[in-house]
């Protein structure tokens, strides 16, 4: 039997059942067919991943084998890193599945057709080997999306949905753009047939162009400084099970996608090299601190979750930016150490708003000391968040870590820095909420500024998954993740490897590289530090005056100028959009 | 001539952008949304062109003779129907915002701020 | 930032940004001079392996026929959001279809209209199914016989009017009909799979060349790709119809 | 037909500016229409009929009718409140 294309034929399929059948099906048979669809589809996926492990597969669709060297079809090919982050993906949507149980009540199973067609949409991506199937299905992830985010008719802040619309479908043209340039250059839309072609020709301008056009459009999808705004605005709109999807795995995807056609494509292109192992590199740090400070200056939690989910996107880029299998086994350990957690946390948050109709931070103080478990588990993924030296996160950490170390010493202190900040900030909010620590706000304060409603459930069962997200995150310490993950990135970084895997040719053989860590003292660095961040916050009002004055006087400003830079303007977005382009342009004279 | 098709496609694009970022009213910017789209279209057609070849459809002259690249105009096309799709989906999320917010001008929109 | 200051910097980057575009663009093969090899490969082998004479059809339903279907699906996804959006903001989130108002008030048309698109409706639904069917020979085919079915369907609204318009078009036949049309291209694809082929590939007899069963499985899932424009087309058009109700509408 | 293309080409950077700069909606409809007819012309020029049928069945039927649906529905609502 071919495995290959039902990752993506499973869901879209049972996307059209829902469809066809909705007016005739309870609602538990809907979210049910949901969760077996993306068990199925992990299941798939798993399978495809363990297949890949000896031998990566392509799939030919239409049985259109390439003549001569030019690919005449699509294909899929799958190896170890795509086959896992689909069965990852799949894993988070089932997750999300099961956290929306009863939730979408009120239409019909619309929600479910569209994020089994988002599911089916994310695999494909995943395992695509042809860039403009890479696109189709990143325009359907995107689309899929968007009508998920506004679904909360009662939302206030509608325009989120909007802008996160309008910038992706903006990063949409500039990928269809990119593609352009690159068939014009070479006639060739498969990766491995583009790299052959573009892999003599030695700093091109018409080439740095396409790769600008190509990585704008990706890193607007993952949320990269500057093209991270709409990712804020869209999640304090977005239900809570959408935004397990979006910040667990969507952004990480996106990168993965852009990684994907930096391997195979640019590879062996030396400005682009350069360009990538200082702009990205730079980037990805700049992202990292910039958004656990902004992180810091929120009160609404799923939006101060959203930043927290920018400044890891931000560590997940400057792995892939060392631009060494390492630091890219590193990127996948903390993809799904990450997914797991952030998701977990969105999940709590979604639990807060089911038993208090609320997720404003101030105004929640102290009123969740009645779900103890949910706290605790808040307060554990803000320490896995800062750094925690335990699980998958962390192994992806440390290999991040030990590579960045090779290009600058510093890199790691400021990825650390920016965990920490976030991990500060969820542990702020666990403190406030849970425990009811800080300062009473007062009656006005308290108000929420925002009428939010969500639909009530019972906590006990929601915390089903978030406990089995966590344990999954914590318990993937052994090292057997570690040197799979290794063995993956060697073919994922594997330039030449890909090219004659679907072209033909006999694929050598490549040493799995052996793990490097960095030791773990930087982890209880950050974790210190995001205790005392949080602490301090919390405590501001008993802390001497001075102290207060100074830290006030050292941060304020910055922070204040941050959090101001987050308009909510549809303008501004695609005005800095405009800029990380420039900043493309100039990477490249330099 | 060379490259004029290029530049055109170039100049589509960054107007397209210019609309967006200066828009007053999200119905008049996902009109400017469709020029950017048409900026890549013209792009991919005009990277698959031949001078002097005709259309790749071999109804009425036979298969053989000279034609233009047909992957191109294959993207193109799908993604015309599509774009009108999608572009009606963004029309239907200015009208939630009509409803909820009462406006539909990015400048009066609150700040999403705490 | 406010408006005059954002729109100044945007020209100053696009200013800026111009000279590498200029030097990006000028890299690029000089127009009018393909230089293949992926376009010319289809035009020399699409005749003879798929007894097709329309070469951008072979793309879109056979050598690239992923990309069609992920296509489909963007646009199943895009009416299925458009319906769930406007939808739910009426409150008929529950209900199978939009809400019809049995007595809503007749938009001002002219006798002209009516009977031109009482005339017009079915000559247009024909010329439509043509295009659709001719996909292999002629341009045309599913993507712009099923707009221009959707356009038969909307000029039976000009000449049937509101209430007639929507016992015709019902909600519960569009979403049957769009969700049909993706399903024969998803399943027209899983078939071969149990014949031992791969997901797509061909296994029917490839008929006569320029006649409308020819190309095997291109004529198949062109069928779906129209049957789903169509009916997605239609339904985002009664949506966005109904979205048009004034506030006498219910009384009335 | 080099010069054919050439003009048109011209047209279109003069009509997609003129989609951008009608900032008063229902007249930026028209211009969208507009704009759509060039490309098609054009898309005609470069060989693509395929391509120009989509766009002017789209450009000059779907589009303007989506947009003009949802003013009309703006208005609607504005006068609702």
């Amino acid at each position: 039997m071919q495995l290959a294309p039902l990752p993506v034929v499973i869901p879209l399929l049972a996307a059209v059942v829902l469809l066809a059948v909705e007016r005739h099906t309870p609602l538990w048979l809907v979210d049910a067919t949901g969760i077996l669809t993306a068990l199925a589809t992990t299941g798939i996926a798993a399978m495809l991943a363990d297949k890949a492990l000896q031998q990566p597969i392509v799939y030919w669709f239409g049985g259109w084998q390439p003549a001569s060297g030019v690919a005449i079809g699509i294909s899929f090919v799958i190896d170890p890193a795509g086959a896992m982050v689909a069965c990852f993906s799949a894993l988070v949507f089932a997750g999300a599945f099961l956290f929306g149980w009863n939730y979408f009540d009120d239409a019909m199973a619309r929600f479910h057709i569209l994020m089994l067609v988002f599911l089916g949409a994310m695999t494909g991506f995943c395992l695509t080997g042809d860039i403009f199937n890479l696109f189709v299905f990143f325009e359907l992830m995107s689309v899929s999306a968007y009508a998920v985010t506004a679904y909360k008719l009662e939302a206030s802040e509608i325009e989120g949905a909007l802008n996160f619309t309008v910038m992706n479908t903006i990063g949409s043209f500039l990928l269809l753009a990119g593609i352009a340039l690159l068939y014009g250059r070479t006639g060739a839309l498969n990766f491995a047939q583009i790299g052959r072609a573009v892999a003599s020709s030695k700093g091109d301008p018409l080439l740095a162009m396409a790769f600008a056009l190509l990585f704008g459009g990706l890193l607007i999808k993952a949320a990269v400084m500057p093209f991270h705004f709409w990712l804020a605005d869209a999640h304090a709109v977005a239900p809570a099970p959408v935004c397990v999807v979006f910040s667990g795995i969507m952004v990480s995807v996106a990168l993965f996608g852009a990684a994907r056609i930096y391997w195979t494509i640019f590879a062996p292109i030396q400005p682009v090299t350069e360009v990538v192992k200082s702009l990205l590199l730079y980037l990805g740090v700049a992202t990292a601190v910039l958004g656990g400070c902004t992180c810091l200056m929120q009160r609404h939690i799923k939006r101060l979750l959203a930043f927290s989910t920018i400044s890891h996107v931000g560590v997940m880029l400057a792995g892939l930016a060392t631009l060494t299998p390492g630091g890219t086994a590193g990127f996948f350990l903390y993809l799904a150490g990450h997914g797991l957690t952030k998701g977990a946390l969105f999940m709590l948050a979604g639990i807060l708003m089911s038993a208090h109709q609320n997720i404003d931070e101030i105004a929640l103080r102290g009123q969740a000391r009645d779900l103890p478990t949910s706290g605790v588990c808040f307060a554990l993924g803000g320490l896995v968040l800062a750094g925690l030296p335990l699980g998958l996160m962390n192994s992806g950490r440390e290999l991040i870590d030990k590579s960045a170390e090779g290009t600058h010493l510093w890199i790691p202190y400021l990825l650390a820095l920016g965990s920490a900040l976030t991990g500060a900030a969820v542990l702020r909010t666990a403190g406030r909420v849970f425990v009811g620590l800080g300062p009473d706000p007062g009656e006005e304060e308290q108000s929420p500024s925002k009428m939010e409603r969500d639909k009530r459930r019972p906590s006990a069962l929601l915390l089903i998954p978030v406990i089995v997200f966590l344990l999954l995150c914590l318990s993937g310490q052994a090292r057997l993740v570690e040197d799979v993950a290794l063995k993956a990135a060697a073919t994922f970084t594997n330039h030449d490897g890909y090219a004659t895997l679907v072209l033909g040719g006999q694929v050598p053989s490549i040493p799995t590289p052996s793990a490097e860590h960095s030791g773990p003292l930087i982890d209880w660095l950050s974790v210190a530090f995001a205790v005392v961040v949080a602490g301090f916050q919390l405590g501001r009002h008993k802390t001497p005056r001075c102290l207060r004055w100074t830290a006030d006087l050292v941060a304020f400003p910055f922070f204040k100028a941050l959090d101001l830079a987050h308009t909510g303007h549809i303008g501004d977005y695609a005005a800095w959009m405009t800029f990380g382009l420039l900043l493309f342009a100039i990477a490249f004279v330099w | 001539m060379s490259i004029f098709p290029y530049f055109v496609s170039a100049w589509l694009f960054l107007i397209g952008l210019y609309g967006v970022v200066t828009s007053r009213n999200y119905v008049h910017l996902i009109g400017c949304l469709t020029v950017v789209q048409a900026a890549t279209y013209v792009l991919l057609l005009a990277v698959g062109y031949k001078t002097g070849a005709g259309a790749p459809i071999f109804a009425d002259h036979p298969p053989g003779t000279p034609a233009v690249d047909p992957v191109v105009q294959a993207l193109v096309l799908t993604d015309i129907v599509v774009g009108a799709a999608v572009t009606a989906l963004l029309l239907s999320l200015v009208l939630q915002l009509q409803k909820h917010r009462g406006t539909i001008d990015p400048n009066d929109l609150q700040p999403t701020r705490d | 930032m406010n408006h005059p200051n954002r729109s100044i910097a945007f020209i100053i980057m696009a200013v800026v940004l111009a000279p590498f575009v200029v030097a990006g663009l000028w890299t690029l093969p000089p127009f009018g001079s393909y230089p293949g090899p992926y376009g010319d490969v289809i035009n020399a082998i699409g005749t003879s392996a798929r007894h097709i004479t329309n070469m951008v059809t072979g793309v879109n339903y056979d050598f690239r026929g992923l990309d069609t279907l992920g296509e489909e699906f963007i646009l199943f996804a895009s009416v299925t959001g458009v319906v769930m959006l406007l939808r739910g903001a009426r409150g008929e989130a529950k209900s199978a279809a939009a809400l019809r108002i049995e007595h809503r008030r007749r938009e001002g048309r002219s006798e002209a209209v009516a009977g031109a698109g009482r005339v017009l409706a079915p000559i247009t639904l024909l010329y439509g199914i043509y295009v659709v069917l001719h996909a292999q020979t002629t341009p045309g085919g599913g993507f712009q016989g099923g707009v221009i079915v959707f356009a038969a369907i909307l000029l039976a609204y000009l000449g049937e009017g509101y209430s007639a318009w929507r016992r015709m078009a019902r909600s519960a036949v569009l979403d049957l009909v769009e969700a049909a049309g993706a399903a024969i291209y998803a399943v027209g694809g899983l078939v071969p799979m149990f014949f031992g082929a791969r997901y797509l590939e061909n296994i029917l007899p490839l008929g006569q060349p320029k006649t409308i069963t020819s190309g095997g499985l291109i004529a198949v899932v062109n069928l779906g790709v129209g049957l789903a424009v169509a009916a997605g087309f239609s339904s985002i058009a009664l949506e966005l119809l109904e979205e048009t109700r004034t506030a006498g509408d219910d009384q009335a | 037909m080099m010069l054919v293309i050439g003009g048109l080409l011209v047209l279109l950077s003069v009509s997609g500016l003129g989609v951008v700069l009608t900032r008063e909606p229902r007249r930026q409809v028209l211009a969208m229409a507009a704009n759509g007819l060039v490309l098609s012309a054009l898309f005609m020029a470069l060989q693509a009929p395929d391509v120009a049928f989509s766009e002017i069945v789209i450009g000059s039927v779907a589009l303007p009718l989506f947009f003009f649906v949802s003013l009309s529905s703006l208005r609607a609502n504005r006068k609702r409140e």
